[in-house]
C-alpha cells in the first residue's frame, strides 16, 4: 500500500510524558508509524495504552515531549497555536466519544461550524450538509438541538461535523462507546462509506472489536508503544 | 467576519442557554447598577440641593462684583447702573439665558442695628423684593410675619435669633447706621415685617434684608448695588458660564468681576468635592462587587465548558477567538443587565424617591454643612451624563471584568474534549 | 439529628473547587473589608471633625460659672468676683479618669489697633503650657512663637494679621472694657500667628498670656470664666462632665457647671448619626450585592452536584437534611470569608490609621457643620461594625443559599441517578 | 441718644410765654440744652453691680458737630480723651499714647464703663425733626406747675424710641425727668434731672443720673462743676492733634 504521496500523518519516536502532581507517566513511548491517505486505521489496546495520546498527538491537540509529528509532511511539532488551528480546520476532523456536539447550536449548526469558519457561503453550507446528513441517514433533523437527539443520532451529526469540509485525515476517539450495537453498526458503515466515497483517511483509538473488525490497519498499542502493526 | 458572526451568535446561544446562572450573574449586576443608579441620582441630587441651599443663601451659583469686593467688602466696591446694563447684556447671551432660574440683584454692607434694647452689628443686605424670594427663598423661612414685597419701603426682614437679641416684635423700630462711600455715617429706620430662622446661626444671628431701593438710598449710591447674584438651574453649568461670562465681559474686567460658587464658597465647593469623593469610593466598591460577580459567573461558565472549549478549538477556533467568545458573553451579559438596571435604577427612584429621599430618621430636620442648611429630603437629580457614565463603566467592568475568565478559556487544555468525564 | 455531618459535608464540599470557594469567599470578604474600611473612614472623618471642631479652642467639656453663658459676661467669672484657686481646680479636674488636661482661660471683648486699623476681637487670655495639652491653637502657630507667661505678647489669627496689616514683631495697640469700669489699654507684640482655618477664629481672636490679660482686664488671677477640658475619648464628654459636675471637684461654695461638647456643638451630634446611618444604606448595598455572587456560587455547586444530592436522598437523607448540608456549607464559606476579610481589613485598618490617605493636595481644607475638616481619611476602628459586619455576612451566605438549598431537594433522585 | 451732649451742652432757660405750643417748648428746651459752643468740667459717677468709679471729665463742644472730652481722674486715666467729630470718634490712650478710630460695629458700645453708648456721643439732636410732640399733662405735681410731653417718633424717623416722655417745669422751663420707652411701650431708661443752679451765667440741672429700668441698681451720675458757654471756638479746635495734647 506505500504510495509516492505524502504521508496523511507520520511520527517519528514521539514520546508523551506526563507529570502529574510528581508522578510521570509515560503515555507514549517512541512512537515510530506512518498512516498513508486514504487509510482506516484503528489504534487498538486496553485502558492507558496510549490511544487517546497518540491520537491527541496526531491532532496537534497535545505536543509530543519529544519527537516530531508531520501531517501532509508538514511539521506540526513546533507550529504556532495559530498554525495549527488553521491546520486543524482545514485538514483534520474529530468524532469525540462524547459527541461534544455545542449545545447551544442545531444539529445543522453543529455540522457546518468548520465550514462556517473557512468562511463557506450559507447556501454552500446547507448544500454540502443537508447533502451529507442524508448519507448518513438523519436528514430532517438539521433543526434539533443535541439535546433532542439520540445517542447515534449525535455522534452522526458529529461524524458529519467531521468529515464536512472534507478534511484530509478524520480522528476519532471511541466514537461508539457509548453506541448500542445497532447504532454504532450504522455509524460505522457511514465511515466506511465516507472512506471509500471520499478517500478519507480516518484513525480511530478504540477497544471496540467490531469496529476493529472493519480496520483495514490495525496498529495495537500496548504500554505507550506499539506492539502489532497489521494491514489487512 | 463570518467568524465574528459565529462567536456572537454562540455567545448569545450560550448566554441563554445559561439562563439560570446568567440571571443570577445578571441579577447581581441589575441590582447593583440600580444601586448605583440610585445612589448617584440622589446622591448628586443631594450635592445640587446643598450646593443650591448653599449658594442660595450666599452669592448665588454666580455672582457679579467689583473686583475688590470680595477682599475688602466695602460699599465704595460696588456696581454702577453702567456697570449693571453691562451684567445684564452678558446674561441676556442665548446659551445662558434658558438656565437663568433667578437674578439678585443685592447691596450688601455691614452695619450697626440698633433698637431700644441694645445695638449690635448685623449684615445688611438691600435686595429687590420682586427677584429675591425666588433666589433665597427667605420667604420660605418666616418665623413670623412676612417677606419683603415690592411696595415695601421701610420693611425689614430679620433673622429671628437677632430680633431675639434686639428684642424685637413685628413692627418695631430698628435703626441701621453704616457709612456710605463716602464715608460719611447714615442712619436708616426699617420696622421688623418678619422674621426668619436659617438655622445658620451666624446668619440668624445677624442678616437683615431690607427693600434695595431703601439701601441704595440710605448709603446714598444710586441704583448701585454691590452684587448680582445669579441662580441657575443646574449647579453643574455654573463653571463654563462663569467662563463664558468672563469672556464676554472682559472689556469690563477692571470694574466687573464674575465669580462662580466654586470661587464664592471654598468651603462648600471642598466640601462637596470631599463628598463626591466618597461617593467615588463607594461606586468604586459597588463596582468591584459586580466586577467579581461577572468574574465569578463567567469563569464558572468557562471552566464549566471545558470539553465544550477544547471542541471548538479542535474544530479549528483560534485561542484569540475563544477568548473572544468568552469576552462577548460577559459583554452580552454586561449589556443587557446594564440596561436593566439602569432602567430599574431609574424606575426604583423616581417610583420611591421622586418626592425624595428621607434621611430624617438620622438627621433630624435639617443640619448644617460648610455653611449650608441641608433638608434631610433628597430629591434625586437624573442626568443623562450620570446615566451614560454608569452605563459606560458597567461596560467596562464587564469587559475587564471578563478579560481573566477570557485568558482562562486559552489555556484549556484541547485534549481535554477527547475526555468522556471532565 | 447532630449537625455534625452537615457541618463536615458542607466544610469538605467547599474544597471540592477550591478556585471557586477562593473567588467567593474572596468577593465576600472584601465586602466585609470595604464595609469595615468604609464605616472606620466615616468614623474617622467624625472622629477627626469632633477632635477639631473642640479641640482647637473650645476643648470637649467647658467650666464656666453657671451665669457665665449665654451673655459671657466680663464678671462672671468661676466663683465671683472672689474667683478661686485656680491651680488646685485644675489639678482636681485634671484627677478625673479620662480626662487629659484642663486650661484656664479669660475672656473680653476689645479692639485691637494698628496704625489707621482698628478692628473688634474677642480677648482671650490663656496660659500656652496648659493650652497644648487642651487646645491645637499653640499647635496652629505658622510664624513666630508663643507668649510667654508675664509678657504682654499677643498671639493672633492669620487674617486678623492680614486685616491689621501687621507681622511677628509688631505692636498692637489692645483696649477693652476693664473689670473695674476703666478703659483698659495697652501695647501688645505680635509674638505668633496661628491658622486653624476658621474663619471665624482665624480672623478675630486676639491671644495673649492669661497673666497679662488679667491684669490688662483689672482681673485678679484666681478669676477665670472658663476651664477648657480635654479628653481621651470625645464620646464619653458627657459622662466625664455629669461626674466632674457631682463629683464636686471644686472649692467648697463656688458653683461650677461643667459642659460637654454635645450640649454647645449638637450638630456635630447630628452629622455622627447621619454617619452612621448612612454607614448602614452602605452595609444593605455591599450585602445586598454580595448574596447575588454568593447564591450564583452556591447554585452552581447545587446544580453540579445533583447525583450526589439524588444519591443522599435515595440512601434516605430527608430533603431538609439536604437542606443543612447546602446550609452549612453557605455557613462555612461564611466563616472562611469572615476570616479572610478580617485578615485582610486588620491591616488596612491599622496602616491607614497611622499612615492615613491624604486628599488635602485635591480639595484643601473645609469646614463642615462647624468643624474644620482636614481631608485626611484617617481610619478609625469601628468596633461596633467590626461584628455587625460580620453579622451580615454570615446572614449574607446563608440567605444566598436558601434557594440554591431548596432547589437542591427538588432533585429528581431516578432521573439524575440515571445520568440524564 | 446724646444727653450726655444734652447736659455737656447745657444752656440757661430763658423766660418763656406760656401760650407755646409743645412743639415750640420742647424745641426751646432742645436749643437752650446746647449753646453754640461751651467748655465744662463734669464728675461722673457710673454705678453697676460690679464696680463703681467716679471720674472728672474736661469737656468742649461746638453745636452738634464736635466735642472733645479728656479724662483728668482718676490718675490711672488721666489724659484719656474722646474726640467726636462729625460721625467719627476717635479715643486717645495716653497709657499707649495713640490715637484710635472706632470702627462703626462698635458704636453700640458703653462710653468708658458708663451707661452711654459711643453712639449716644454721635447722633445728631433732631428731636423736633424725628418726633411728633405733644402735652400729655398740663398741671400741678408735687405742688410744682409742669408740662409732661409726649414725643412720638414720624415715621420714618431714624430713631430707636418707640416713645418719649418729658417733664418741664413751667416756670422757669427746667426739665425734671425724661423717660425713653421702647415701642411695647416698656420703661427702658429714665433720666432724672436735679440741683437747678446758675452756670456760665444761666439756669441749669447740674446733675444728670441716668437709670437703666432693666437694672435699677446701676446708674450714671453726671454732675457740672464748672461750665462756660459760647466760649468762641473754632471747628479747627477739635483735631486729632488737640486729642492727642489734650486740649489746653
Amino acid at each position: 500500500m506505500t504510495t509516492p504521496t505524502n504521508a496523511a500523518v507520520r511520527t517519528d519516536t514521539v514520546w508523551k510524558i506526563f507529570e502529574h502532581d510528581g508522578i510521570t507517566v509515560e503515555a507514549v513511548r517512541g512512537v515510530t508509524v506512518r498512516i498513508e491517505p486514504g487509510e482506516f486505521v484503528v489504534l487498538a489496546g486496553p485502558s492507558g495504552s496510549g490511544k487517546t495520546t497518540l491520537l491527541n498527538l496526531f491532532g496537534g491537540l497535545t505536543r509530543p515531549s519529544r519527537g516530531r509529528v508531520w501531517i501532509d509532511e508538514q511539521d506540526i511539532t513546533d507550529m504556532s497555536e495559530r498554525q495549527l488551528a488553521r491546520l486543524r480546520l482545514e485538514r483534520l476532523g474529530f468524532v469525540f466519544q462524547a459527541y461534544n456536539l455545542l449545545p447551544v447550536l442545531t444539529a445543522l449548526e453543529n455540522a457546518e461550524f468548520s465550514l462556517l469558519l473557512q468562511g463557506v457561503d450559507e447556501e454552500e453550507r446547507q448544500r454540502r450538509v443537508s447533502a451529507l446528513f442524508e448519507k448518513i441517514g438523519i436528514a430532517g433533523l438539521e433543526d434539533r438541538r443535541p439535546g433532542k437527539l439520540s445517542g447515534g443520532q449525535q455522534q452522526r451529526v458529529a461524524v458529519a461535523r467531521a468529515v464536512v469540509s472534507e478534511p484530509a485525515l478524520v480522528l476519532a476517539d471511541e466514537p461508539t462507546a457509548n453506541l448500542d450495537s445497532a447504532s454504532s453498526d450504522a455509524l460505522l458503515d457511514v465511515m466506511v462509506r465516507l472512506n471509500a466515497d471520499l478517500g478519507t483517511t480516518f484513525v480511530f483509538a478504540t477497544h471496540d472489536t467490531r469496529l476493529m473488525e472493519r480496520a483495514k490497519r490495525l496498529i495495537r498499542l500496548v504500554d505507550g508503544a506499539i506492539a502489532s502493526d497489521h494491514r489487512r | 467576519m463570518q467568524r465574528l458572526r459565529l462567536i456572537v451568535r454562540l455567545a448569545l446561544r450560550n448566554v441563554r442557554r445559561q439562563a439560570r446562572r446568567s440571571a443570577l450573574t445578571a441579577a447581581a449586576m441589575v441590582v447593583g447598577l440600580a444601586l448605583l443608579v440610585m445612589s448617584r441620582s440622589l446622591a448628586d441630587g443631594a450635592h445640587d440641593e446643598w450646593i443650591e441651599a448653599g449658594v442660595r443663601l450666599g452669592s448665588g451659583h454666580l455672582a457679579f462684583q467689583a473686583p475688590e469686593f470680595r477682599a475688602r467688602h466695602a460699599i465704595e466696591e460696588h456696581l454702577s447702573a453702567a456697570d449693571r446694563a453691562a451684567v445684564e447684556a452678558a446674561l441676556a447671551d442665548t446659551v445662558i439665558a434658558p438656565h437663568l432660574k433667578a437674578v439678585a440683584p443685592r447691596l450688601e454692607i455691614t452695619a450697626l442695628a440698633s433698637a431700644a434694647a441694645a445695638a449690635v452689628p448685623v449684615t445688611v443686605v438691600g435686595v429687590d423684593p420682586a427677584r429675591e424670594p425666588a433666589f433665597s427663598e427667605m420667604d420660605q423661612r418666616i418665623v413670623e410675619g412676612r417677606y419683603l414685597e415690592p411696595h415695601d419701603h421701610l420693611q425689614g426682614f430679620v433673622g429671628v435669633e437677632l430680633a431675639q437679641r434686639l428684642r424685637l416684635r413685628l413692627g418695631d423700630r430698628l435703626v441701621l447706621t453704616a457709612a456710605g462711600p463716602d464715608g460719611a455715617i447714615t442712619d436708616q429706620l426699617v420696622r421688623v415685617v418678619g422674621t426668619f430662622r436659617t438655622a445658620i446661626p451666624e446668619v440668624d444671628q445677624s442678616l437683615i434684608h431690607i427693600p434695595l431701593a431703601t439701601a441704595q438710598a440710605w448709603l446714598g449710591v444710586d441704583s448701585g448695588v454691590t452684587t448680582i447674584a445669579v441662580l441657575l438651574d443646574a449647579s453643574w453649568n455654573a463653571d463654563r458660564f462663569t467662563r463664558r461670562l468672563q469672556e464676554a465681559l472682559a472689556p469690563h474686567a477692571d470694574r466687573i468681576a464674575v465669580l462662580s460658587w466654586r470661587a464664592a464658597s471654598p468651603e462648600l465647593d471642598a466640601a462637596v468635592r470631599m463628598d463626591d469623593y466618597g461617593d467615588y469610593v463607594f461606586h468604586g466598591i459597588l463596582f468591584i462587587i459586580i466586577a467579581l460577580a461577572i468574574v465569578n459567573t463567567v469563569l464558572m461558565s468557562v471552566l464549566y465548558r471545558t470539553r465544550e472549549f477544547g471542541v471548538v478549538r479542535a474544530l479549528g477556533l483560534r485561542k484569540r477567538d475563544t477568548a473572544l467568545l468568552v469576552l462577548t458573553e460577559g459583554l452580552i451579559l454586561t449589556g443587557i443587565s446594564g440596561l436593566v438596571g439602569v432602567l430599574l435604577g431609574l424606575a426604583v427612584t423616581w417610583g420611591f424617591f421622586h418626592d425624595g429621599f428621607d434621611l430624617t430618621a438620622f438627621m433630624g430636620d435639617q443640619m448644617t454643612a460648610a455653611g449650608a442648611v441641608i433638608d434631610p429630603v433628597f430629591i434625586p437629580q437624573f442626568r443623562v451624563v450620570q446615566l451614560i457614565q454608569s452605563a459606560v463603566s458597567v461596560a467596562i467592568v464587564g469587559l475587564v471584568a471578563s478579560l481573566y475568565p477570557a485568558w482562562r478559556a486559552t489555556r484549556i487544555d484541547m485534549a481535554e474534549a477527547m475526555k468522556f468525564e471532565a | 439529628m447532630a449537625a455534625g455531618p452537615w457541618w463536615r459535608i458542607g466544610w469538605r464540599n467547599l474544597g471540592r473547587n477550591r478556585r471557586r470557594t477562593i473567588l467567593t469567599a474572596t468577593g465576600l470578604a472584601f465586602g466585609y473589608w470595604a464595609v469595615v474600611v468604609i464605616a472606620g473612614m466615616a468614623d474617622g472623618i467624625v472622629a477627626d471633625m469632633v477632635r477639631t471642631a473642640t479641640g482647637i479652642l473650645s476643648g470637649q467639656i467647658q467650666a464656666h460659672a453657671p451665669a457665665y453663658l449665654p451673655d459671657r459676661t466680663l464678671y462672671e467669672t468661676i466663683g465671683g468676683n472672689e474667683g478661686t484657686d485656680v491651680p488646685a481646680l485644675l489639678a482636681a479636674i485634671e484627677r478625673e479618669p479620662g480626662v487629659l488636661g484642663a486650661a484656664p482661660r479669660v475672656y473680653a471683648g476689645g479692639l485691637v489697633s494698628s496704625g489707621a486699623t482698628t478692628v473688634g476681637v474677642l480677648l482671650v487670655g490663656a496660659d500656652p503650657a496648659r493650652e497644648d495639652s487642651v487646645s491645637r491653637l499653640t499647635a496652629a502657630l505658622v510664624e513666630g512663637h508663643l507668649p510667654a507667661p508675664g509678657t504682654r505678647e499677643l498671639l493672633i489669627g492669620s487674617e486678623l494679621a492680614r486685616q491689621l496689616n501687621v507681622r511677628v514683631g509688631t505692636e498692637l495697640v489692645v483696649v477693652a472694657p476693664a473689670a473695674d469700669g476703666s478703659l483698659a489699654n495697652d501695647l501688645f507684640t505680635v509674638a505668633g500667628l496661628y491658622r486653624t482655618g476658621i474663619a471665624e477664629l482665624d480672623g478675630s481672636y486676639a491671644v495673649g498670656p492669661l497673666d497679662a490679660i488679667q491684669a490688662l482686664l483689672v482681673l485678679d488671677p484666681g478669676r477665670v470664666h472658663e476651664i477648657a477640658i480635654r479628653i481621651a475619648d470625645p464620646w464619653t464628654a458627657p459622662a466625664i462632665a455629669d461626674s466632674l459636675g457631682t463629683r464636686g471637684v471644686t472649692p467648697a461654695g463656688v458653683p461650677v457647671a461643667f459642659r460637654p461638647w454635645t450640649t454647645f456643638r449638637p450638630e456635630l451630634v447630628d452629622y455622627a448619626n447621619l454617619s452612621a446611618g448612612s454607614m448602614w444604606i452602605v452595609v444593605v448595598i455591599v450585602f445586598l450585592m454580595a448574596i447575588f455572587g454568593v447564591a450564583n456560587t452556591l447554585l452552581m455547586t447545587t446544580f453540579e452536584r445533583r447525583r450526589e444530592f439524588a444519591l443522599l436522598l435515595a440512601l434516605g437523607a430527608t430533603p431538609r437534611g439536604i437542606v443543612r448540608a447546602v446550609l452549612a456549607e453557605a455557613a462555612a464559606l461564611g466563616i472562611l470569608s469572615i476570616v479572610l476579610g478580617v485578615v485582610i481589613t486588620v491591616p488596612v485598618l491599622i496602616w491607614w490609621h497611622y499612615d492615613p490617605i491624604d486628599l488635602g493636595r485635591l480639595f484643601g481644607d473645609f469646614t463642615m457643620a462647624g468643624a474644620l475638616v482636614r481631608p485626611v481619611l484617617r481610619t478609625d476602628y469601628p468596633v461596633t461594625m467590626f461584628f455587625y459586619a460580620a453579622g451580615a455576612l454570615l446572614l449574607t451566605a446563608l440567605l444566598a443559599a436558601l434557594y440554591p438549598a431548596f432547589r437542591a431537594t427538588r432533585v429528581p433522585p431516578a432521573d439524575t441517578l440515571a445520568g440524564r | 441718644m446724646r444727653h450726655l451732649c444734652i447736659a455737656v451742652l447745657l444752656a440757661l432757660a430763658s423766660p418763656l410765654h406760656a401760650q407755646r405750643t409743645a412743639r415750640e417748648i420742647v424745641d426751646h428746651v432742645d436749643r437752650l440744652l446746647r449753646g453754640n459752643s461751651s467748655r465744662g468740667e463734669i464728675t461722673m459717677e457710673v454705678v453697676t453691680a460690679h464696680w463703681q468709679r467716679s471720674m472728672t471729665l474736661a469737656v468742649w463742644s461746638l453745636g452738634t458737630e464736635y466735642a472733645l472730652i479728656r479724662i483728668d481722674a482718676p490718675p490711672k486715666d488721666a489724659g484719656t480723651a474722646t474726640l467726636k467729630s462729625g460721625t467719627e470718634i476717635w479715643n486717645y490712650l495716653p497709657r499707649v499714647d495713640r490715637v484710635i478710630k472706632l470702627p462703626s460695629s462698635l458704636m453700640g458700645q458703653a462710653w468708658m464703663g458708663s451707661h452711654f453708648t459711643n453712639d449716644d456721643l454721635v447722633k445728631e439732636s433732631r428731636i423736633i425733626e424725628d418726633y411728633e410732640i405733644a402735652i400729655g399733662f398740663d398741671g400741678m405735681r408735687d405742688g410744682v406747675r409742669v408740662w409732661e410731653f409726649v414725643l412720638t417718633p414720624k415715621p420714618e424717623a431714624a430713631v430707636i424710641w418707640g416713645r418719649i416722655t418729658e417733664e418741664v417745669r413751667q416756670d422757669d422751663m427746667m426739665p425734671t425727668w425724661a423717660r425713653y420707652y421702647d415701642e411695647r411701650g416698656d420703661l427702658v431708661r429714665e433720666i432724672t434731672f436735679s440741683e437747678y443752679q446758675r452756670m456760665g451765667g444761666r439756669l441749669v440741672p447740674a446733675v444728670m443720673t441716668v437709670v437703666p429700668t432693666d437694672k435699677p441698681n446701676e446708674r450714671t451720675v453726671i454732675r457740672y462743676v464748672r461750665l462756660a458757654f459760647d466760649v468762641g471756638l473754632e471747628p479747627s479746635f477739635f483735631s486729632l492733634r488737640r486729642l492727642r495734647s489734650g486740649a489746653e
